[in-house]
């Protein structure tokens, strides 16, 4: 299989769908020549021409409404947002239009849309453009949110989400897209709302999603020269929310760790553990922790910035805590 | 704007059964909206209701221009452009006390009437919120070579607001065929519009984005019907958005809930002197087009049209609670 | 003590603190001559003129940003927006703005301001009109978020925020207006980030905010006259989240029902539920369970409404589920 | 906006020391966004790092017409307006390196340089955010009687979102003392502004406010503050918003990130011809108002400043780690 980065995974993805489906097409700020921000959409425009990718000006309300109404027109739009921190401003857009349309509407008519966006911090960008919002989003009924972390994933899950008849938020990580993996040529597609076990291990189960899945998978390597194995299950969706799969992890494990770059409070890893004690108290030895961002702005000093993003020694420290608790 | 309506019947080019429509439609909708406030005041409707009452030139001479695919996306204030781009006043009513009949099954109310096959793509309650779809519906029109003109109708307050701003702007650059429509009716809730919006006259805020415009009088549906007539040709024609301003007064409060003290009833009067429906049922018959026997036959056919809405939305069932768990998602 | 409306709580609350300092204003929507949406505000533009009061146009964004930029200004606004569902428009100000300056700016300069609106459902308005978006909020470090649910709490939150150097969030709730209560006159305060327990109970803990807490005690009521006996503990302030007060109550009952009006899935009941796991894990004797709003696109219908937003019976099922489980 | 700037510094009514200190503060700014991204080149700096060049004259001139109370607010490409309004470079080097002695303590970086008691209100990094904050600091103005104007500086790349709409409206009918000022250089990132904003002349946004408004040249730093100072008084007397569009060109990317494939290097060249810096220089010398040692005195005072700038932000501490729980809430 060929590795390629995950960026080239999202341009490959945006490529073929537009290849694929006429009715699907691109547009955002500075996607056209500069070919995004983070460069996903280099190049389309030399192979698809410019009634498929458009630039549009800095004005993130429209963009997210507008993909809404081409939805409605018989479009399949894939806008991009730049950041997550911007999506604030389309998120009126989403959550008040794009997220309603099918129900409110009586089920007559559905929006296929994907709204991509880079979230997550670690490139030095201070407090307005290090969020990981994430949390906001994967709260409302009627949108679906991907976060993938490898580049294979990247790839299967926008292209799903490309095919989805729903609102779909496909948001990336900044400090992902150099990251290098094996990708399936053609047409993978990795469902929706299915989590991923990315490690076996039967002493204690990890739960992450995005950047963070890697930064747990380190943890696991770490821990396993210890002789500790841990299960790093990978959401990669946060809306719909595979639960399943993490909870036959927990049943064999018996123990679980939330992995978050988010702030904790109201953030994804308190779904996850509610979720394990509501439905598999009776498994859990201890419980449930959480390692997730420090609850600050985030500042711009290197120092300051990696102290508040969690790394593999604050998920080792966290693990360590609980077996403590259950002597392992 | 002045005082009187002066568009003549005989030289709109309208032929006898187009203007009698009209007529038929603007009392419909007239009727719609009494028995409507009526129902609510008794308490069969609830959640916010916004009537159209003194309005109704508007959605009438303005739906008139469209072709039957072209589409109508407008604000919370609802109700006489859906009845004028064809919804059943049945499936309105039933929409209003919230029945499985209703446009929308009971699950939009007032504020979300909506039918895709009929080109009525809702009712859109957050203020402004749905010019940008209407951009986006633009957008595929031309992508999908469809030539189908966008009619997006909102208020003056509507104008005030960021979304205003960024969807003129991108319909320009993008060349869209969308027809923008303020209806101007002087007030957005209890708020002037000279209180809320440094220009008053919205015909100038176009200026801003290259995008001709023009001022209507919404009194008048054969004048608001001419110049939509001209927007949407020149929209249809690929030569992009285009923006219409129409003066018109909304008769009631901005809701049911609204006790009006912000206005004078000697304005109030003043505008109902210039009801666009008795002004153009005068004009008919001044021009011999509309007989005593022809107005009392519209007028029964729309209390007949009413009272069977109201039977229907009545005898209707609640939607199923099942409903709460359906169409959350589209399936792919 | 006097038996007031919650509306007039508020009103009061406004009025007092206008009166005490001159650089408390407030402006919104159709806040003078109109009252407000919902009247709060109505009449103090008699009292105090049309410089301390001010309407706005239809414009979120500005409101939101104004009032930050006020409050650097050297003024403490008090602004309306009219609904949460409306505050998505201000999302931006208010979380990239609002909640960033003062750690951002190195701590030179504090916001002291307030955005009051109503949010939750039950008046049949739909979908876009009807949501609980609390947890979007609180979710944030820098913003402070209360939901007052009797007219003493609503008027000794308010006046406590006006007097907080932060930016507040008030979010009130639309059924709760016409509510009356005692109501202490004059310098009554109520700290923000202190819950407090509404109803004594030995037997399980409920753990509600806003309107929900009118509906556990009603749960408690229920439940009482089997001869089970709940303990409601009221959060107030979603952020900060007074967790002391709800752990004191759950070492106690060894049993927790959180209730809220909010969706489930990443809703406030998911936070306070993770962290009674973390912090009593060994007192629980049954796992935590949510009462929350259905995950829909709030439906006009009566009786669709009223099947999505929880109720006093949910909440008695919920803790049957529970005791079932623990044979009290 | 002609060829070449033509206000002569003899007719500006302003004293040599004035007009020299122009240069002066023209040149260090222009040695300071040099020598940042050389640092940023060599990793010490990192995050976005947006700089100034090509735009000293707006800076300079516009910060030159405000009193010392007056407020300053402005976007992300902030060194050149913070130097201006008097941030020392020693503590806007420490900023960019990210040091504890930082405008901001190193928790803002390169976008958010601030300085309270100088009245620079912030870098702001959301594209137009901070508009609103400026309507916000002029009401305060108003209602606290300080007569204090505020100066809220943006791109051409700002005007297209819906807060510069919904702010300069509401500035318009509070009648706020707010001096926006445009810096049209011509791109928002790589989007040519014919590409992003339906009308290309900033200045004829204004109109939709009724706002006074005029377009100046950006490389003449005496027709920036000339326009300014007319702005500002016009705000300070009680007259509201004013608006000013400035037209200038960033001479470098729009980051350091930026390959710069959206323009021709001729257009590059062309600006490059009339650098503000040496447009000045050379009029000042033509006036006899510079001598050789003049200048030679002020190279040497700006070297010195930017080489102990980076001496001092290099020997300075980090950030302590207990700055991630400080100062997220103020204490009541
Ligand atoms: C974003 C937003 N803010 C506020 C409201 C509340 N609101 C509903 S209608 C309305 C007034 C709208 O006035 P206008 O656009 O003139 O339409 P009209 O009611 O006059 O037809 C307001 C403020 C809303 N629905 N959406
Ligand atoms: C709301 C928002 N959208 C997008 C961005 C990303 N962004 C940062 S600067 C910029 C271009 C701004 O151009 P302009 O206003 O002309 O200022 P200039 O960089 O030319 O000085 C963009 C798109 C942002 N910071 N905020
Ligand atoms: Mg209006
Ligand atoms: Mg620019």
């Amino acid at each position: 299989m060929p590795m390629i980065t995950y960026r080239e995974a999202l341009n490959q993805a945006l490529r073929e769908e537009m290849a694929r489906d006429e009715r699907v097409v691109v547009f955002g700020e500075d996607v056209v020549a500069y070919g995004g921000a983070y460069g996903v959409t280099s190049g389309l425009v030399q192979d698809f021409g410019d009634k498929r990718i458009m630039d549009t000006p800095i004005a993130e309300g429209v963009i997210g409404g507008a993909a809404v109404g081409a939805a409605m027109g018989g479009l399949r739009p894939v806008a991009e947002l730049m950041t997550i921190n911007f999506a604030l401003l389309a998120s009126d857009a989403l959550i008040n239009h794009a997220a309603k349309v099918h129900h409110m509407f009586g089920g007559q008519m559905s929006v296929p849309l994907v709204i991509r966006m880079v979230g997550g911090g670690g490139a030095q960008l201070a407090s307005t453009h290090s969020q990981s919002l994430e949390a906001m989003f994967a709260h409302v009924p009627g949108l679906k949110v991907v976060t993938p972390a490898t580049p294979a994933d990247a790839k299967g899950l926008l292209k799903s989400a490309i095919r989805d008849d729903n609102p779909v938020l496909c948001i990336e990580h900044a400090l992902l897209y150099r990251v290098r993996g094996e990708v399936p040529e053609g047409d993978f597609l990795v469902p929706l709302g299915k989590a991923e076990v990315k490690r076996e291990g039967k002493d204690i189960t990890f739960v992450a999603y995005s950047r963070m899945t890697l930064v747990a998978l380190e943890a696991a390597d770490r821990l396993s020269q210890e002789g500790i194995e841990a299960e790093v299950v990978d959401l990669r969706s946060l809306r719909p929310l595979d639960m399943e799969t993490v909870l036959a992890s927990v049943r064999k494990t018996n123990r679980a760790v939330t992995v978050e770059e988010a702030w904790r409070t109201y953030g994804i890893g308190a779904e996850v553990a509610s979720r394990i004690q509501e439905e598999a108290f009776d498994y859990l030895d201890a419980p449930i922790q959480r390692v997730a961002g420090v609850e600050v702005p985030m500042p711009y000093a290197k120092n300051l910035e990696q102290a508040a993003i969690p790394d593999a020694r604050r998920v080792v420290e966290a693990v360590k805590k609980l077996l403590v608790r259950t002597n392992v | 704007m002045g005082g009187k309506t002066v568009t003549k019947v005989a030289k709109s080019g309208l032929d006898k059964k187009t203007v009698l429509n009209f007529l038929h439609q603007m009392l419909l909708i007239r009727k719609f909206e009494d028995k409507a406030g009526e129902l609510y005041a008794r308490g069969k409707i609830a959640g916010f209701l916004h009537l159209y009452n003194g309005e109704e030139a508007v959605a009438v001479g303005a739906v008139s221009a469209l072709q039957e695919h072209d589409l109508l996306i407008t604000h919370y204030r609802d109700h006489g452009h859906a009845i004028a781009k064809g919804i059943d006043v049945k499936r309105c009513m039933a929409e209003l006390l919230g029945k499985a009949t209703g446009c929308v099954k009971g699950r939009g109310g007032s504020m979300h009437f909506f039918d895709m096959s009929l080109g009525m793509y809702g009712g859109w309650a957050i203020v402004a919120g749905h010019l940008p779809l209407a951009v986006g519906l633009g957008l595929a029109s031309n992508a999908l070579g469809k030539k189908q003109v966008t009619l997006c109708i909102f208020g003056d307050g509507a104008t005030n607001i960021g979304y205003f701003h960024e969807a003129l702007n991108l319909a320009k650059l993008w060349n869209v065929p969308v027809v923008f429509l303020c209806e101007n009716n002087l007030y957005g809730m209890g708020t002037a519009v000279h209180r809320a919006s440094a220009v008053t006259e919205m015909v100038r805020k176009a200026d801003a984005y290259n995008i001709p415009a023009e001022r209507v009088d919404g009194m008048d549906v054969l004048a608001v019907r001419e110049a939509t007539a001209k927007a949407v040709e020149h929209a249809r024609r690929g030569d992009g958005p285009y923006f219409l301003e129409v003066l018109t007064y909304r008769f009631r409060g901005h809701s049911m809930a609204d006790p009006i003290l912000y206005r004078d009833k000697s304005e109030v009067d003043e505008w109902k002197q210039r009801d666009p429906i008795v002004s153009f049922r005068q004009k008919l018959e001044a021009e011999g087009l509309l007989s005593p026997q022809e107005l009392e036959q519209i007028e029964r056919e729309t209390d007949e049209l009413i009272a069977e809405a109201v039977r229907f939305a009545e005898e209707s069932p609640d939607p199923p609670l099942t409903d709460l768990y359906e169409d959350i998602y589209a399936d792919s």
